[in-house]
């Protein structure tokens, strides 16, 4: 192929991005495997210790795990022309890595739930005693910056997670489990991602998605360009392509949150000035990970 | 103990014929029966419709007036009381010797001490007391089929049933243990059932001796009537050595018929149709006044030499002979006695 | 005058080739993994992992889990077995035949279907009115939850291999021990269980390591109540991925080592110091008329099978028939749209399938040849090396499918040298890599079939003339054939939706069952993903039935639903 | 064929004792060796090792000049052309009776009208044609036992190893076997090692007969030697009837000695130093100016009764009588010969 991507997108969306990118640039072979981010991550770092990473381009859920590869020096750098009309918070200053799209977490509710939250407060509070559940920041990667992110605003902090802890909720898997357990009423209140909540919602299940008034935190789905990447040139077309007007069109056709300033939002979401996102620094997030997963896990253990 | 009554027996195994045809014997309370016939007629599945593993297809089998089996269905062989040695020993590999010995005892819920000397004397009965330890797979052939003897006789079962117990003992082993028959036999008065192919064997045991030949009773008598009087061509084959010599002889004679009748009608010079006469080699002597005959073959057996003479029109006629006598050679015999089938 | 083979038991190379194939699909790996480890720890010090109450508590769930669930599938599996040999109950082909599927059901999906099954919004609850209250904690959260799942995932392991030992007995040492006045219940305590032991054995220690190396189960159950064990325990660790990982994964591949080991001494200490060939002729055993409680045996068997296949499978084809999570199962909402979906749209699906049967048929055959050397030279080779090829085989198996595959990216990644061919990205590697992992769970009853020849048939085949390849296709081969089919069913069925493993190491054109319904599944279209279980669950009685009909030309007793 | 030789072969199972201590013989070309020797002796063990299934812990087995065991190493089974009728049958369960019986030949290459013809003749010899499509598991104990025997003779092997392959026949069929063993020996030359615990059997087939105690080696001699004149106490007691009397006579009496020293033996009117003769019950005979006994018991075996007799001070002899003989009458008998042992 001329060119390898690995992505943690659902099956279709990638299936569509990389047909939407073909028709742009005829004659590309592309081969991509779509896959959960840690199993990606797993591959390909044993990949790269084996010293033969497969992939060329890496599309997936944060820039904060591109942010520690970029610092184990296994990204490389490109400017992309593209870059301009993006928030400079949404890209590396180097260029190793760029956020293609807003993957806000939220609040999800079954619509069977006694309590309508608009806060994240909300889910401390009795009407939702044992009633919550969330991504487990140990198994997923989006829900540890989400954790980051809410921890950063003031009147939350990690007491807000102690709080919730003490109502009785519950931190585990990803987002997934989190969609299942609220829309079968398990559980009745969740956080989860925007898109998945919308889509679901729109197939008919019985759940509402909110946007709480403190703010959102966001995953941005990053491409990058890997150090041993062996078709660079297509590799860099991808990343054009991916930022370009059409390929963030792409991003909206799927029901996300575009990254480029000025492109209108899919349907189902709030206008894009309505949804507050909390801002995260990736640098200082890899240096506090560590540290936040201890304190996380000493909130809700490993058990 | 009660007496143990088989009547029209029959097992078919689905396949062609049936194994056992409409067998109807009686052994009386504490007897002692032995079943003798040639290989494949139906002894072992007799014992195992008795023991209960098989299903009689037709008729039933009682133990003093109650019926333990018939085509309607079987008293489990766990509730029987009764105890076997079978052709293939059955011996359970995983237990030592004294475990499969003491098993039995252990299912009656005897332990400790008395089992201990329960098995040790079992043990002993049948020369193992060093082997009490091994098991089943470090043993000889024999050494196997001793530990089944032992398993058999630890308990005191009403009914014993005993399948080819001694085939592969040596002689003298042999010798103690039919010894150990007939004491077991008297002490526990046991109705005993006993499958063997050496008729001295069933002799020396058995109060009464049944013949079976395909499937089918054929005679059962006490030892020496049956050695004596066999009835027709397949009995007096079966039991004892013998020829049995198509002589002309006269309707009227008796069936223990002597030389001065046997001499003519060997020599064809009497009249009458054609019967069955069994001899005997013992009957047969050599004399010199006697008949010349022919000897055909003549072959060791340790004590004695067997011979084989040419009794006349092709007629084989064995005998025995202290000394060797080279095939070829004539002689004169007489056969003091011949028994009309 | 021409020196005589030292031995006369076994040919000269079979060592050899045991010992090369045991490097190649165990020790190689491994050896790869804990390299890497040495080489993180070298460069960044000892991993905190040992150091840390989460890793602890880990193999204490892992440990408690698998013996649980160990204990679990011995019930099940013997109460199987034992029923549908040793008694007259009806039906029995049905019930072996039924007994096998619930492994065909990939463990996340029974976990999901019982958890639907038990949780309020369950299709089939709601269809039938009685899903409990929202908000209701699921039981099913927990160390037992996880245990008993794990126990009926893995019971057919267990019934399996314990057929296997009950199908050895001679008919005569049960007869003896009836006649020597011993209950039903007895012989079975005193007789037949003694004599089954390698069989129990065997397909306990399968149970045991199939426990310990779960991922699906403990994942969607463990999860949610924040109880870890290793396999997610890794997982998580993977989560976030640094130089360090290598290091966490070789440490907790050792840890799990240990376990399995302590599994196998266990496994030794049970089976040494007994004797298990059967001397003589070993036919079927005789049934015991179960009489009055024929019904209530019956009765309890079809139960658990409710409880264990239709109901999970119900409640999975209940969600492949509704478009979203929590939409009620009813005449408006029941679409078959998953099932053209997945039928006819998704090209994958045809190429998941043909993968893994031919992954699946492929590992259960190879390791079948595989496994009859390793038994046949255990039977005639002890010592410590002997030791350490059994150890070996145990370990992949024991390892989380995802530490196993990595293990295998390191070794194949990189073009293979002097060759210098890459099966990375190849079916192949996908191949070795179920070869390695599956080698424990082909082994077992091949080899304690092997422990309870009679050695006489063997050598009565040897005296005929017959050398080592013709007495084995003659003679021992079909000896063991209940053990055979026992081992090529067992793999087959696991590899079949085989998930962990594959999940690294498929590629464009590769993917395997179980990929690509978790895929579905993972990405929200569980309703496409539950029609593909159910799809795979149909696929494999479909395959079995066929079986059936062949089975008049087969060796007796290879199909081990059949008596 | 070639002539095979066990020089010093010793065998230990690792327990105890050793199952066969240092037994050195030789069977010559063609020649028939009959083994014989109480359960447990090491009978099976010898062969085993012959056939290369166990290897000996000393001493070597040589086939012509060629060494196929020793502590060493051993020549595989399979390479032997040898055959054998294994004590427990060893039939696969897996085939049919022709298929068990056939596969040597398979292994062979023999096959297809060649095939079928040497399987039906084998299975003729056995009278088991009508049997060739069951299994052994639908065959009774002595069925199997001739399946195994037209196995071991279905090919033409250099050595053919039997062990008791008769045990569970009936007379007439193990007449007709011994039968079929001549030819076979005949016809094929082969090499016999055979087996049994019936002397007559062994008598009759062998050209020479050991006789083994414990795993040693005691007597290797031809039929009529054995019996005749036998080599100490064991051997006298295994081989044949009789009874060892221990006698008081002159240093320089022949070993065979007659009646007329005998009886002051008997009477204990003789001096000398205490001498073993070995007496054969047929060398016991009812004379009414004999030495007077009492009779002690009398078993019926068939063809005549067995008689113990009091010897005097406490011995047992045996003797045979046409007549049945009441225990405790009295008698005069005569020992025609006995032989110092
Ligand atoms: N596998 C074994 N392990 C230990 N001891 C054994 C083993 N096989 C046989 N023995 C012992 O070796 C001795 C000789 O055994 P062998 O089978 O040769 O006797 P045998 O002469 O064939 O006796 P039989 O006439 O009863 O068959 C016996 O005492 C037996 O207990
Ligand atoms: N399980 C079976 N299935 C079919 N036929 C059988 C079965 N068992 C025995 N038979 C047949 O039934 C007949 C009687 O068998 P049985 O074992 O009673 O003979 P037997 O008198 O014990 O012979 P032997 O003296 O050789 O042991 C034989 O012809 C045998 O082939
Ligand atoms: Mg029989
Ligand atoms: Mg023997």
């Amino acid at each position: 192929a001329d060119l390898v991507l690995y992505t943690s997108q659902p099956n279709e969306d990638a299936q569509m991005t990389v047909d939407a990118f073909k028709a742009a640039n005829p004659g590309i072979e592309v081969e991509w495997v779509r896959d959960g981010t840690t199993k990606l991550m797993a591959k390909l770092q044993a990949e790269i210790e084996a010293g033969n990473p497969a992939a060329d381009v890496l599309l997936i859920a944060d820039t904060v795990t591109l942010q520690r590869m970029k610092e184990a020096g296994q990204l490389q750098n490109y400017k992309s022309p593209e870059a301009a009309s993006f928030d400079p918070s949404l890209h590396d200053a180097d260029g190793a890595y760029y956020s293609t799209k807003l993957i806000t977490t939220g609040i999800l509710y079954n619509t069977a739930a006694a309590m309508k939250p608009e806060s994240w407060k909300d889910l401390t509070k009795p009407e939702a005693e044992g009633l919550v559940m969330m991504p487990s920041p140990l198994t997923s990667g989006a829900a540890m910056i989400h954790a980051q992110a809410l921890t950063g605003v003031e009147g939350l902090g990690w007491g807000y997670y102690k709080a919730l802890q003490a109502n009785g909720a519950t931190a585990a898997g990803g987002n997934g489990g989190v969609l299942k357990s609220v829309a079968t009423g398990e559980k009745a209140y969740g956080m989860i991602v925007d898109f998945m909540a919308i889509r679901e919602k729109a197939k008919g299940a019985p759940i509402e998605f909110v946007f709480p008034k403190e703010g959102v935190s966001a995953v941005t789905e990053p491409v990058a360009i890997l150090a041993g990447a062996k078709n660079t040139d297509s590799a860099k077309k991808f990343v054009d392509f991916l930022l370009s007007e059409p390929g963030q069109q792409l991003a909206v056709k799927m029901g996300y949150i575009p990254a480029r300033n000025g492109v209108a939002l899919p349907e189902g979401f709030p206008p894009r000035d309505s949804i507050k996102v909390l801002p995260l620094d990736a640098a200082s997030a890899v240096k506090n990970t560590d540290a936040d997963i201890k304190t996380f896990s000493g909130i809700f253990g490993t058990n | 103990m009660a007496k143990l009554i088989l009547n029209h027996l029959s097992k078919s195994y689905g396949g062609a014929g049936a194994a056992v045809k409409d067998v109807s014997l009686t052994v009386r309370e504490g007897g002692f029966l032995a079943l003798l016939g040639p290989s494949g007629c139906g002894k072992t599945t007799i014992l195992r419709m008795i023991a209960g593993f098989e299903q009689p297809t037709d008729g039933s089998i009682l133990l003093g007036d109650r019926v333990i089996s018939d085509a309607g269905g079987v008293l489990p062989p766990e509730k029987r009381n009764m105890a076997m040695v079978f052709q293939s020993y059955a011996l359970w590999p995983h237990m030592t010797v004294a475990g499969n010995v003491g098993y039995p005892l252990t299912v009656r819920g005897i332990s400790g001490e008395a089992w201990r000397r329960k098995v040790a004397d079992a043990l002993s009965l049948v020369h193992l007391e060093a082997y009490a330890e091994r098991r089943p797979a470090e043993l000889s052939g024999g050494q196997r089929q001793r530990v089944a003897l032992a398993r058999c006789l630890v308990t005191s079962p009403d009914v014993v049933l005993l399948d080819e117990p001694l085939a592969n003992l040596d002689r003298h082993l042999r010798a103690s243990m039919e010894e150990t028959f007939r004491e077991f036999h008297a002490r526990s008065g046991a109705t005993m059932v006993y499958v063997t192919h050496d008729q001295g064997e069933a002799m020396a045991l058995a109060t009464e001796v049944a013949v079976m030949s395909e499937g089918r009773l054929l005679q059962t008598a006490p030892p020496e009537e049956i050695y004596a009087r066999p009835e027709g061509r397949i009995v007096g084959g079966l039991i004892g050595q013998g020829a049995i010599l198509p002589l002309p002889l006269p309707q009227d004679s008796p069936r223990l018929v002597e030389w001065n009748q046997l001499k003519p009608a060997l020599a064809g010079e009497s009249q009458g149709p054609l019967r069955d006469v069994l001899v005997r080699p013992e009957h047969v002597a050599a004399d010199p006044d006697g008949a010349p005959m022919r000897v055909l073959s003549s072959t060791f057996t340790g004590e004695r030499h067997v011979l084989t003479l040419d009794a006349g029109n092709g007629l084989a006629l064995p005998a025995y002979s202290a000394s060797h006598r080279a095939p070829g050679t004539h002689g004169g015999f007489v056969i003091t006695c011949g028994w009309i089938l | 005058m021409q020196r005589l083979p030292k031995s006369n038991s076994q040919p000269v190379w079979l060592f050899p080739f045991v010992l090369a194939v045991v490097f190649v699909l165990s020790a190689l790996p491994l050896g790869r993994l804990l390299f890497s480890g040495a080489d993180a720890v070298l460069r960044s010090g000892m991993p905190p992992v040992l150091g840390e109450p989460g890793t602890w508590i880990a193999v204490r769930n892992s440990f408690s889990t698998a013996i649980l669930g160990m204990i679990v599938s011995i019930a099940l599996g013997s109460a199987f077995a034992f029923a549908l040999t040793l008694t007259d109950i009806g039906r029995k082909k049905a019930l072996g035949f039924a007994f096998m599927l619930p492994m065909m059901i990939p463990p996340q999906v029974t976990a999901l279907a019982w958890v639907e099954m038990s949780g309020p919004a369950s299709p089939l609850l709601k269809t039938l009115g009685m899903a409990p209250p929202l908000g209701s904690p699921q039981p099913l959260y927990s160390v037992g939850g996880i245990s008993l799942l794990l126990g009926v995932q893995h019971a057919p392991l267990v019934f399996l291999a314990l057929r296997v030992g009950l199908a050895a007995i001679p008919r005569d040492t049960i007869e003896a021990a009836r006649l020597a006045g011993a209950s039903p219940l007895r012989i079975l305590r005193d007789i037949v269980l003694p004599l089954a032991m390698p069989g129990l054995i065997a397909g306990a220690s399968i149970a045991f390591v199939s426990g310990i190396g779960n991922f699906g189960i403990p994942a969607i159950l463990g999860i949610p109540a924040s109880i870890f064990v290793l396999p997610t325990l890794v997982y998580s660790r993977l989560a976030s991925f640094g130089a360090q990982t290598f290091a966490d994964l070789a440490v907790l591949s050792i840890l799990i080592a240990l376990i399995c080991s302590f599994g196998l001494l266990v496994q030794h200490m049970a089976l040494r110091g007994r004797d298990y060939r059967i001397v003589g002729l070993s036919g079927a055993a005789p049934v015991f008329a179960s009489g009055p409680f024929r019904v209530i045996i019956e009765a309890a068997l079809w139960l658990v099978l409710f409880f264990i296949l239709a109901a999970p499978f119900l409640a999975l084809v209940a969600s492949s028939l509704v478009p979203a999570y929590g939409v009620p199962l009813n005449m408006q909402t029941v679409s078959l749209h998953a099932y053209e979906e997945i039928l006819l749209r998704q090209a994958v699906t045809r190429t998941a399938l043909v993968n893994s049967v031919f992954l699946a048929g492929a590992a259960a055959f190879g390791l079948l040849v595989f496994s009859v050397a390793v038994a046949y030279l255990a039977l005639h080779r002890r010592g410590p090396a002997m030791t350490l090829v059994t150890g070996l085989v145990e370990i992949p198996y024991a390892l989380p499918g995802i530490v196993l595959a990595i293990a295998f990216v390191l070794l194949f990644a990189a073009p293979l040298p002097i060759v210098g061919i890459t099966l990375y990205g190849t079916i192949w590697i996908i191949l070795i890599a179920y070869l390695s992992s599956f080698l424990a769970v082909s082994l077992k009853p091949v080899s304690s079939a092997f422990l309870q020849l009679d050695p006489a048939l063997e050598e009565a085949a040897r005296l005929s003339g017959a050398d080592f390849f013709r007495r084995m296709r003659d003679v021992l081969l079909p000896l063991i054939a209940p053990a055979a089919g026992a081992s090529v069913v067992l793999v087959f069925l696991i590899a079949c939706n085989e998930l962990t493993v594959s999940a690294l190491l498929w590629s464009a054109g590769t993917q395997t069952l179980g990929v690509v319904i978790f895929n579905l599944d993972d990405s929200g279209s569980s309703d496409l993903a539950s029609a593909l279980s159910v799809l795979v669950v149909l696929m494999v009685a479909g395959l079995m039935l066929l079986l059936e009909l062949f089975a008049r030309r087969m060796p007796k007793g290879v199909l081990p639903w059949r008596n």
